[in-house]
C-alpha cells in the first residue's frame, strides 16, 4: 500500500464518518464539525493525489487547492457558526427543528 | 476604445457587481439602492455586448484574467451556453433589483441586502464564465454563501432555520463536488474543462468523480429527492431573494452539470447515469406538482413548483443520450427551460411577494377576489403560470415541444407522457392561485384587506415584465436557441458522439 | 409591403392590441374601453374582409399572403387562405356585432375589463386559428383560446361559475397535451406540416408508417374533438353555459366550438388529405360525427334551461361539419365549411336571444317562454327564424348546409348519411319547435300583462339590433346561397380545391 | 348550385322565368305587410290578393325555363304545361282562400294572414321551381306555415276561448308531426334521387312517394288529414284542401321517377295503396260527424283515385306522359272541388236559411262523384286512359272497382251535405256572412265548371271531354252517382239501424288513439322538464369524490414531510451516492 493509497483511504473514511455525523447528529454544530471533517478528508485526497504524479516533486496544484478550500471551508465554517449562534439566540436550541412547512397536511381546495 | 472595451466585456460581466458590491455595502442604507440599480442595470447591456460577441465570433471566446494562461491563471470561457446564462441573470437581476427598490421599504433593516446581491449576481456571473472545475467551485461557494446570507436576512426564526438548512445541504454539495473534483484532477491531471474534455477516457477513477461531482450537484440543484431544503429556504426568503434563488441560483449548479455530461463528457461516460437523472426529474415534476398541490401558502407552492419544474431540467440527460439525430432538441429543451423558467418563476415569486406584502398574507384560499385587487400581480402570476404548464406561446412549450420531439424520435415516448402530465399538474396548481381570483367579490368572507395600499407600480410591473418575457420566448425565441448553440453540442458539433 | 400582408397581420394583431388597451384602460374608463373596443373590432371585421379579398384574389392557386416568424424548424406563419377565410370572416365580422351586443349588455357587470380584454384575446385567438399556416402556429392559438376563455367561463365567479370552468379545464387541457403529442409526433414523422389543400403529409408516408399516423390522427382528433363537443368529450359545452350570454354566444356558439371543427377540417383536409380516407380513418369519425348529432339532439329534448338546449344542439349542429369534412366528397367538403358560417349566424342568434330574454324577463328555462313573441316579438321573431335555420326549414341557411350534406353524403357513398339527416331534423324540430310554439301560441305570464305597457317591451336596441342583423344574415346565407361570395358558394370552391 | 359553378346557360325564355317565380313570389311582400306595424292594417287585403299576379302569369305569360343562379342554391324555374295548370290552380284557390279569409278572420289576423302568404308563396312557388332543392324549399315553407293556420283557433271572436285554441294547437300538433316527419323523408328521397345514381332509384321512387304519400293522405299516413282539415279555419282549408295538399301530386309527377324502369312492384304496390285509400276513405268518410272530417275522407279517397293512375304509369315506363297529364287533370278538378266544398260548407252553416248554399254546393259535390256534365266526368276518363294500361289482372279489376269508388264518393257527398244542412244553425243575433266571402266562393264554382272544357292543347283531355258525351260513358258516369244516391237514400230510410254505426271511428281513425296518447306524452313530458329542471349541479359533485383523492393528497403530504427530515434527506444523498459510484464502477 503507498503512501498515496494511504491517505486517499484515510480521506474517503474521514468523509464517511463525517457524513455520518451529518445524518445522525441533531445539533447544529455537530454538524458543522461534521462537514468540517468531511472536508479534512477531501483535502487529505487532494493531499494523496499531489504525490500520485509521477515525479520527485510533488505536484504543486493540488496544495494550491487545498489552501483555497480551506479558506473557504473556514469562512464558510464561520458564518455557519454564526448563523447557529442567531439561531440559538431566536429560538432557544441549536437544532433543525421540523420546518413549519409540515403541518398537519389536509385537502385542499383546487 | 470600444474595441478595447469590448475585448474586456467577460471581465466586466464579473466586474461591475463584484465592484458595486463593496461600495453598496460602504454606501449604507440610503445609497446602496442607487449603487446596485446602476450596476445591475449596466449588467444588463454587458450582457448583450457578450452575446452579441459571442454570437458573431460563431464560436468559444476565451479571456485570461491579467494575461496569465492555464493553469496557473485564471480563464474565462464564454460559449452560447455561458453568454445565454449570463443574459438571463442580468436581465432578471435587474427586474429583481427594481422590484427590490420597492419591496425593502424599510430600507435600514434590510441595508446589507444590497451588497450580498450583487456578490450574488457578482458569483452568479463568474460560476457562468469559469473555465475550470476548480473555479467552478470557488464560484459555488460564493454563490451558495451569498444565496445563504440571503435568505437569512430578515432574521426571523423561520427564516433563519431554513438558511442553515441551506447552508448545511450546500456546504455538503460543496464538499462532494470538491472530492470530485480532486478524483479528477488524480485521475487526467488537468482541470480546464476544455483540457478535460480532451483528456477524458474510461477511467473508473474518472467516472467515480463524475459520480460524486453530480451527487454535489444535484443536492445543490434541489433535484429530488434532494430538494428537502429548497422549500423551506425559498418560501421563507424574502420574495425577491426567493426570485432568484428559484430562477438563477439552482441553475448555477444545473449548469456545470450540463457542461461536465454534456460537454466535457457525455451522459454514456457512466452507463445508466442519464437514465436515472432522467428517472429522478421525472419523479420530481410529477412529486414536487402533487406538493405544490396540497400547499396552503402561496410561496410554499411557488417553490415546490420550481422542484417539479426542476425535473425538467434533468430530462435532457437520457434523452441527450438517446435521441440520435435530435440530440440538439433535447440539449436545446434543457438549457431553454432554464431560461424561460427563469423568468417565469421569478416573475411568479416576485408576484407572490407582491401579494404577500400588500396583504400581509399568502394563504391560498384566502386569495379570493385576487384578480379584483391586484389585477396586474395576478396577470403576472397567471402568464408565469403559462410557461409552467408548457402552453403556447411560451418558452414552457418550446421546451416541451423539443422534449417531445426528442423523446418521440428516440422512441421513448414515456419522457414525452411525462413532460405532458407535468404541464397538465402544473395547470392544477396554478388553477389553485389564479381560479380563487376569479371567485365573486364577498367582502365579508375576504382576506384580502380592502384598504391595504396600492402596490408600487414598478414591483407589479417587474413581475409582469419578466412574465410576459418568458410568453414572447415562445414565439421570438430563436435568437435565444441560436445563442445558446455557439461552441455547444446544439452547434452541429457533437462531440460525444465524435461527428 | 403588399396590403394583403398587412391586412393580414392586422387581423391577427388587431384583438391582441384592443386587448392590450382595454387593460391599459382599466376598469373605470367605460366609455373609452368601448370606443376602443368598438373600432377595433371594427377594424378586424375589415381586416378579415381585406383578408377574404385577397384569398379570393389568390383562389387559383395564386400566391398567397404569408407572413410569419421562424422558431426552430417549426416556425409561426400565417397565410389568408379560401378555407381560413371562412372562420376568420365569421370570428371577425360576428365580434363586431357582438361587442355592441356586449356593451349593452354588460353595462351592469363588474370586472368589465377584464372580460372585453380576454375577450379580445379570445377573437384574436380564433381568427389566429383561422389564418395560421401551419399546424405549429395553429396549435398555439388553440391553446392561447383554451387559455383565454376561461376568465369568461367564470366570468361572473358564482361557484356554479367556478365548477363549470373547472369542467371546461377538465377537458380542454388534456386535450390540449393529446393535441400537442399530435402535433409533435406528426413533426417527427412528416416534417414542418403546412396546411394544404389536398393533404400534406409526404408521399407514401401512409403506405409506411400507417399504425403511427392513425395513433396520432387519434391524438389530434382528441384534442381537437373537445373543442368541436364530439361524443364523449361534449361534456363541457353544457357546464360552460354559466358564462355570460356574450360568451356562449360568441364563444361558445362560434368561435371556441368552431376552432375545434375548422381544426378538424385542418387535418383531414389540409393534412392528411386523402391518405384520411385511405387509412380509414375517416369512416370511424364520420360515424362518430354522426353519432354525435343524433346523441346531441335527444339530450337537447331533455333540457329546460334554454342555453343547455342551445348548448346540447350546438353540439349536434358541430358534427354536421365534422361530418361533412369527414365524408370527404366535394359537396359534403362543402356543406361542411358553409356550416361552419351558417350555423355561426344562426346560433349566435339563439344565444343572443337566451341573453336578452334572461336579461329582460329573468327567464331562464324553455318552460319560462310562454307568450313572450308577444312581449318582444322582433327578439323572438329572430329566434324563431334562427331555430327553423337550425332545423334545417328553408330557406334559412341551414338547408343549404343540409341539402349539401345530404347530396355530398352519397356522392361519398355514404347513403345512411341520409338517415341521419333526417332523424336529425325530426329531433331539431322536436326540440326546437316547442320553444318557438310556447313564445307565439301560449298565453303570455301574468305578470308581463300588467304594467303601464302589457303589450311589448323589446331590450336595449344594441342588443336587439345585433341578433337582428345575424337572424338575417341567417337568413340572406341561405336565400343567397348560390350568390356570388355566399357562404356556400365560397365553400364549393374551397371544396373543389380540397378535393382535387 | 353545383351546376352553378360553370357557366349558366343563356336561355331566351330566363327572363320570363325569373318574372314567373318573381310574380309567384308577390305573397312574401303581403306577408312583410302583415308583419310590419305601418302597414299590418292593410296587409290581409294585399294577401287577399297576392296570388292574382301569378294567377296571371300562369294565364298570360308563354312557356319558358330558366335559373336564378343567386337565389336559395339555384332555383330552376319553368313553365311548361303541368306547372301552368298547377300555378292556376293554386292562383285561383288561393285568391278565393285570401278573400274569404280576408272577411271571415276576425281573431289574430296579422300573424294568420302573414302565414297565409308564406304558405301561399310557397305553394305559388313550388309550381313552377322544378329542382329538388328549390321544390323542397318552396315546399317546407308552405307546409311548415300552414301549422299557424291550422293552429289558428277559431276565427269569429264571440266563438274564441283558450280552449278551443288549445284544441286547435293540438290539432297543429298532430299536422306538424306528420308534415316535419315528412319533410325528413322528402329531403332524403331528394338526396337519393339526385345523386344515387341509377342503382338507388327504386330506393328514391320508394321514399319520393312516401313524403308525397304523407302529403296526399295515403293510408298508412294519412292520419292528419282529417285532424289538420277540421281543425283549420274554412279558408284555409279550402287552399290546403284544394291546393296545398295537391301539391303532393305535383311533387309525384315531378320527382318519382317515372318513365324509367322500375321495379313492377312498385308501381303496383302504389296502386294498391290507391284502392285501398280510394274505398277506405270512403268507408272511413261517411261515418264521420263533421263536415270538415268527411271532406277529408274524400280526399284521402279522391287522391286514392290518383296514386292509382299513378301506380299504373309507374308500372310501365312509355306511360309515364300521359300519367302525369292525368294526375295534373285530376288534381286540377278535384282541387277547384274540394276548395269550393269547403267554402261551401262553411257559407251554408254559417246561414240560418242555407237551402241556396247547399244546393249550390251540390256541384261540385256532384262533380267529384264525377256525374256526366262536371269535370269530374271528363278527369276519371282522363285516368282510365291510363289505368287501361295497367298490367294484366289491374286493369280489368280496376274497371270494376273504380266505379264502386265512384260510388262512394256519391256517399260521401250526400254525407257532407246532409251534415252541412243538419248543422246546428247559429243562434242569437243573426249574423250575415258577409257578401265578399259568399262572392269569393260563388266565383270560385266558375271554374269548377268550365275549367275541364276550357283545358288548353292537350289531347287527351279533348278527346276526354268529347268522349264523355258518348252513351257509354255517359252512362258509366252516372250509374254510380245514382247508386250512391239509392244508398243513401237506403240508409236515411234505415237511418234508425244506420245512425248507430255514426261517429263509430274518431277522425283519424285508426291514428286516433295513437294522437290521444301521444298528446297525453308530450304534455306530461313539457311538464315533466319544466318541474324538474333544477338549477344545474353535477350528477355526481366533485366534493362526493374528493375524500378518496384527498386522502391519497393528504398522504402524499405526510411522506414529504418524511422526505423533507433532515436524516432521511441526507441518508437519501448517502444512498444516491453510493448508486452513482456503483454505477460509475460497473461501467
Amino acid at each position: 500500500m503507498s503512501q498515496t493509497d494511504i491517505y486517499t483511504l484515510a480521506g474517503a473514511a474521514l468523509f464517511v464518518i463525517g457524513l455520518y455525523g451529518l445524518i445522525t447528529r441533531p445539533h447544529l454544530i455537530h454538524k458543522i464539525l461534521a462537514l468540517n471533517i468531511m472536508s479534512g478528508g477531501v483535502f487529505l485526497v487532494f493531499v494523496g493525489i499531489a504525490r500520485r504524479v509521477m515525479s520527485p516533486d510533488p505536484d504543486p496544484l493540488p496544495h494550491a487547492m487545498v489552501l483555497t478550500g480551506i479558506v473557504v471551508t473556514v469562512s464558510s465554517t464561520a458564518y455557519a457558526l454564526a448563523l447557529a449562534k442567531r439561531i440559538y439566540s431566536e429560538t432557544g436550541m441549536a437544532a433543525l427543528d421540523a420546518p413549519d412547512v409540515i403541518e398537519e397536511p389536509e385537502a385542499s381546495s383546487g | 476604445m470600444a474595441e478595447a472595451l469590448l475585448a474586456h466585456m467577460p471581465a466586466l460581466a464579473v466586474v461591475v457587481p463584484l465592484v458595486a458590491a463593496p461600495i453598496a455595502f460602504l454606501a449604507g442604507a440610503r445609497w446602496g439602492r442607487p449603487v446596485a440599480l446602476v450596476a445591475s442595470a449596466l449588467s444588463v447591456p454587458v450582457a448583450f455586448a457578450l452575446a452579441w460577441l459571442v454570437s458573431a465570433e460563431g464560436e468559444k471566446l476565451r479571456y485570461q484574467i491579467g494575461g496569465w494562461e492555464a493553469p496557473l491563471g485564471i480563464g474565462l470561457v464564454v460559449d452560447g451556453l455561458s453568454a445565454t446564462m449570463l443574459l438571463v441573470t442580468a436581465v432578471v437581476g435587474f427586474a429583481v433589483t427594481v422590484y427590490s427598490l420597492g419591496y425593502f421599504a424599510d430600507k435600514e433593516r434590510y441595508r446589507f441586502f444590497w451588497a450580498l446581491w450583487l456578490f450574488l449576481l457578482a458569483s452568479m456571473a463568474a460560476l457562468f464564465l469559469s473555465a475550470d472545475v476548480f473555479n467552478l467551485y470557488v464560484c459555488l461557494e460564493l454563490v451558495s454563501v451569498s444565496a445563504v446570507a440571503l435568505v437569512g436576512l430578515s432574521g426571523q426564526r423561520d427564516a433563519l432555520v431554513a438558511a442553515m438548512r441551506y447552508m448545511l445541504a450546500a456546504i455538503l454539495g460543496s464538499i462532494f463536488y470538491l472530492l470530485g473534483v480532486a478524483l479528477l484532477y488524480g485521475a487526467f491531471g488537468v482541470l480546464d474543462l476544455a483540457h478535460l474534455a480532451a483528456v477524458l477516457g474510461p477511467d473508473v477513477t474518472g467516472q467515480a468523480a463524475f459520480a460524486l461531482i453530480t451527487v454535489g450537484l444535484v443536492l445543490k440543484t434541489a433535484l429530488f429527492p434532494a430538494h428537502f431544503w429548497l422549500p423551506p429556504a425559498h418560501a421563507n426568503a424574502p420574495s425577491p431573494v426567493s426570485a432568484v434563488l428559484s430562477a438563477l441560483v439552482v441553475k448555477g449548479s444545473f449548469y456545470i452539470l450540463l457542461r461536465l455530461w454534456t460537454d466535457v463528457g457525455d451522459p454514456s461516460y457512466v452507463p445508466g447515469m442519464g437514465t436515472l437523472l432522467g428517472v429522478l426529474g421525472a419523479m420530481a415534476i410529477v412529486w414536487g406538482s402533487v406538493q405544490a398541490l396540497l400547499q396552503e401558502r402561496l410561496k410554499m407552492l411557488v417553490a415546490y413548483s420550481t422542484v417539479a419544474q426542476i425535473g425538467y431540467l434533468f430530462l435532457l440527460f437520457p434523452l441527450v443520450e438517446i435521441a440520435g439525430s435530435h440530440v440538439v432538441d433535447a440539449w436545446s429543451a434543457g438549457v431553454f427551460h432554464a431560461v424561460s423558467h427563469a423568468l417565469a418563476k421569478s416573475a411568479m415569486f416576485l408576484a407572490a411577494g407582491a401579494v404577500l406584502s400588500r396583504f400581509g398574507h399568502d394563504r391560498i384560499d384566502g386569495l379570493g377576489g385576487l384578480s379584483r385587487r391586484a389585477p396586474v400581480t395576478t396577470m403576472a402570476f397567471g402568464l408565469s403560470g403559462i410557461t409552467m404548464m408548457g402552453l403556447p406561446p411560451s418558452g414552457g412549450f418550446v421546451v416541451k415541444w423539443l422534449y417531445i420531439t426528442a423523446a418521440i424520435e428516440s422512441g421513448a415516448w414515456w419522457w414525452a407522457i411525462v413532460v405532458l402530465a407535468g404541464g397538465l399538474l402544473a395547470a392544477g396548481y396554478v388553477a389553485r392561485v389564479v381560479v380563487p381570483g376569479f371567485a365573486k367579490a364577498r367582502d365579508d368572507a375576504s382576506d384580502l384587506d380592502v384598504d391595504a395600499g396600492r402596490l408600487p407600480r414598478r414591483m407589479e410591473f417587474a413581475a409582469l415584465a419578466l412574465a410576459l418575457a418568458a410568453l414572447a420566448l415562445g414565439v421570438l425565441g430563436q435568437p435565444v436557441l441560436d445563442l445558446m448553440a455557439v461552441g455547444s453540442p446544439a452547434s452541429g458539433v457533437i462531440p460525444w458522439t465524435g461527428q | 409591403m403588399d396590403w394583403a400582408v398587412i391586412a393580414l397581420l392586422a387581423a391577427v394583431a388587431l384583438p391582441f392590441a384592443t386587448a392590450a388597451a382595454i387593460f391599459a384602460l382599466g376598469e373605470a374608463r367605460t366609455t373609452a374601453r368601448s370606443a376602443v373596443n368598438v373600432v377595433g373590432a371594427a377594424g378586424t371585421a375589415v381586416a378579415v374582409l381585406a383578408c377574404a379579398a385577397s384569398a379570393w384574389q389568390g383562389r387559383a392557386g395564386g400566391p398567397l399572403a404569408s407572413a410569419g416568424i421562424g422558431l426552430l424548424d417549426i416556425g409561426f406563419g400565417f397565410e389568408a387562405d379560401m378555407l381560413g377565410a371562412v372562420f376568420a370572416v365569421v370570428a371577425g365580422v360576428l365580434w363586431l356585432v357582438t361587442t355592441v351586443y356586449a356593451i349593452a349588455y354588460m353595462s351592469h357587470s363588474p370586472d368589465r375589463a377584464r372580460f372585453f380584454g380576454f375577450f379580445s384575446i379570445c377573437v384574436g385567438s380564433a381568427i389566429g386559428i383561422a389564418l395560421s399556416e401551419n399546424l405549429i402556429t395553429f396549435f398555439v392559438f388553440y391553446e392561447m383560446l383554451t387559455l383565454a376563455t376561461y376568465p369568461l367561463v367564470v366570468h361572473s365567479g358564482t361557484p356554479a361559475a367556478l365548477r363549470g370552468g373547472r369542467t371546461y379545464l377538465m377537458y380542454a387541457l388534456p386535450a390540449g397535451a393529446a393535441l400537442a403529442l399530435g402535433v409533435v409526433w406528426l413533426h417527427v414523422l412528416a416534417g414542418p406540416v403546412s396546411f394544404v389543400p389536398g393533404g400534406a403529409l409526404p408521399l407514401g408516408l401512409a403506405a409506411t408508417h400507417p399504425v403511427q399516423l392513425t395513433a396520432i390522427f387519434a391524438l389530434l382528433m382528441l384534442g381537437l374533438g373537445v373543442k368541436a363537443a364530439l361524443f364523449p368529450l361534449h361534456g363541457w359545452l353544457p357546464a360552460a353555459m354559466v358564462a355570460p350570454a356574450p360568451v356562449s354566444s360568441l364563444l361558445h356558439a362560434v368561435a371556441v366550438v368552431k376552432a375545434g371543427v375548422f381544426g378538424i377540417a385542418r387535418v383531414v383536409l389540409e393534412v392528411y388529405g386523402p391518405d384520411a380516407a385511405l387509412l380509414g380513418l375517416t369512416l370511424p369519425l364520420a360515424a362518430l360525427a354522426a353519432f354525435t348529432i343524433v346523441f346531441g339532439s335527444v339530450r337537447a329534448l331533455a333540457q329546460d334551461d334554454l342555453k343547455k338546449r342551445l348548448a346540447f344542439s350546438t353540439v349536434a349542429q358541430l358534427s354536421y361539419i365534422v361530418l361533412g369534412v369527414a365524408l370527404a366528397s366535394p359537396l359534403a367538403i362543402a356543406a361542411g365549411i358553409a356550416h361552419l358560417a351558417h350555423h355561426a349566424a344562426l346560433k349566435i342568434t339563439m344565444f343572443f336571444t337566451a341573453g336578452v330574454v334572461a336579461e329582460e324577463v329573468g327567464a331562464y328555462r324553455v318552460s319560462e317562454l310562454d307568450g313572450l313573441g308577444r312581449r318582444m316579438p322582433v327578439t323572438m321573431a329572430a329566434f324563431s327564424v334562427a331555430a327553423l335555420g337550425i332545423v334545417g326549414i328553408p330557406p334559412a341557411a341551414g338547408f343549404a348546409s343540409k341539402w349539401l350534406l345530404g347530396t355530398g353524403a352519397l356522392d361519398a357513398g355514404a347513403g345512411w348519411v341520409v338517415a341521419v339527416l333526417a332523424a336529425s331534423t325530426l329531433l331539431n324540430a322536436a326540440y326546437f319547435f316547442p320553444i318557438i310554439h310556447r313564445a307565439w301560441f301560449r298565453a303570455p305570464r301574468a305578470e308581463w300583462a300588467t304594467g303601464p305597457d302589457p303589450g311589448r317591451a323589446e331590450a336595449d336596441l344594441r342588443m336587439v339590433v345585433p341578433l337582428v342583423l345575424t337572424a338575417l344574415a341567417g337568413l340572406a346565407m341561405g336565400v343567397l346561397a348560390g350568390a356570388a361570395l355566399s357562404p356556400a358558394r365560397w365553400a364549393l370552391f374551397v371544396a373543389v380545391m380540397e378535393a382535387m | 348550385m353545383y351546376e352553378a359553378l360553370h357557366m349558366p346557360m343563356v336561355d331566351p325564355s330566363a327572363a320570363t322565368a325569373v318574372l314567373v317565380f318573381a310574380l309567384a313570389m308577390a305573397p312574401l311582400l303581403a306577408a312583410a305587410a302583415c308583419a310590419l306595424p305601418p302597414t299590418r292594417r292593410i296587409g290581409p287585403l294585399l294577401v287577399a290578393v297576392a296570388a292574382i299576379p301569378a294567377l296571371a302569369g300562369a294565364v298570360l305569360l308563354p312557356d319558358a325555363t330558366g335559373e336564378i343562379a343567386w337565389l336559395g342554391i339555384g332555383v330552376h324555374v319553368a313553365l311548361d304545361a303541368t306547372s301552368r295548370a298547377f300555378l292556376g290552380l293554386a292562383g285561383v284557390i288561393w285568391t278565393a282562400a285570401g278573400l274569404y279569409a280576408l272577411v271571415t278572420v276576425e281573431t289574430r289576423r296579422p300573424r294568420f294572414f302573414g302565414f297565409l302568404a308564406l304558405a301561399m308563396a310557397g305553394n305559388l312557388g313550388l309550381t313552377v321551381a322544378i329542382d329538388p332543392a328549390s321544390f323542397y324549399t318552396l315546399f317546407s315553407m308552405m307546409a311548415l306555415s300552414t301549422y299557424v293556420l291550422v293552429a289558428h283557433g277559431p276565427v269569429r271572436a264571440d266563438e274564441d276561448s283558450p280552449e278551443r285554441a288549445a284544441d286547435a294547437r293540438r290539432s297543429g300538433r298532430t299536422y306538424m308531426v306528420f308534415t316535419v316527419t315528412g319533410e325528413a323523408v322528402l329531403l332524403s328521397g331528394l338526396f337519393v334521387l339526385v345523386t344515387g345514381g341509377v342503382p338507388l332509384v327504386p330506393l328514391a321512387a320508394v321514399l319520393v312517394l312516401v313524403a308525397f304519400g304523407i302529403k296526399v293522405g295515403t293510408p298508412g299516413v294519412h292520419g292528419w288529414m282529417p285532424v289538420a282539415y277540421a281543425a283549420a279555419p274554412p279558408a284555409a282549408a279550402a287552399a290546403l284542401a284544394g291546393s296545398m295538399s295537391t301539391s303532393g301530386v305535383l311533387g309525384i309527377v315531378r320527382f318519382a321517377p317515372g318513365g324509367t324502369d322500375l321495379p313492377i312492384g312498385i308501381g303496383v304496390a302504389v296502386m294498391a295503396f290507391g284502392l285501398l285509400a280510394a274505398f277506405a276513405g270512403a268507408l272511413v268518410g261517411v261515418v264521420q260527424r263533421e263536415p270538415g272530417v268527411v271532406l277529408a275522407y274524400s280526399s284521402v279517397s279522391q287522391f286514392g283515385l290518383m296514386t292509382i293512375g299513378v301506380g299504373a304509369g309507374l308500372t310501365s315506363p312509355g306511360l309515364w306522359p300521359l300519367t302525369v297529364l292525368a294526375a295534373t287533370v285530376y288534381a286540377v278538378h278535384h282541387g277547384l272541388a274540394k276548395a269550393a266544398l269547403f267554402l261551401g260548407g262553411d257559407v251554408a252553416t254559417r246561414a240560418t236559411r242555407r237551402g241556396w248554399a247547399v244546393a249550390l254546393t251540390a256541384l261540385p259535390a256532384l262533380a267529384l262523384a264525377g256525374v256526366p256534365l262536371t269535370s269530374g266526368s271528363v278527369a276519371k276518363i282522363v285516368l282510365k286512359e291510363v289505368t287501361a294500361a295497367a298490367p294484366a289482372p289491374w286493369h280489368a279489376a280496376l274497371d270494376t272497382l273504380l266505379p264502386l269508388a265512384a260510388v262512394g264518393t256519391t256517399l260521401l257527398m250526400v254525407r257532407f251535405c246532409y251534415l252541412v244542412w243538419r248543422a246546428p244553425r247559429p243562434d242569437g243575433a243573426v249574423r250575415r256572412t258577409p257578401a265578399l266571402a259568399v262572392a269569393a266562393w260563388a266565383a270560385l264554382l266558375v271554374p269548377v265548371a268550365t275549367v275541364i272544357w276550357l283545358w288548353p292543347a292537350a289531347d287527351a283531355v279533348r278527346y276526354a271531354a268529347e268522349t264523355s258525351f258518348t252513351p257509354y260513358y255517359l252512362w258509366l258516369a252516372t250509374w254510380p252517382a245514382a247508386a250512391g244516391i239509392a244508398v243513401a237514400a237506403a240508409v236515411w230510410a234505415g237511418r234508425a239501424w244506420a245512425s248507430r254505426f255514426e261517429g263509430v271511428l274518431e277522425p283519424g281513425d285508426a291514428y286516433a288513439p295513437l294522437f290521444a296518447r301521444m298528446h297525453a306524452f308530450i304534455d306530461r313530458r313539457e311538464e315533466r322538464v319544466s318541474g324538474t329542471a333544477a338549477p344545474a349541479t353535477p350528477a355526481v359533485s366533485a366534493e362526493e369524490r374528493r375524500p378518496v383523492a384527498a386522502t391519497l393528497l393528504a398522504r402524499s403530504g405526510v411522506w414529504e414531510s418524511g422526505l423533507l427530515a433532515w436524516a432521511t434527506a441526507t441518508s437519501a444523498i448517502g444512498a444516491l451516492t453510493v448508486l452513482l459510484l456503483l454505477l460509475a464502477v460497473r461501467g
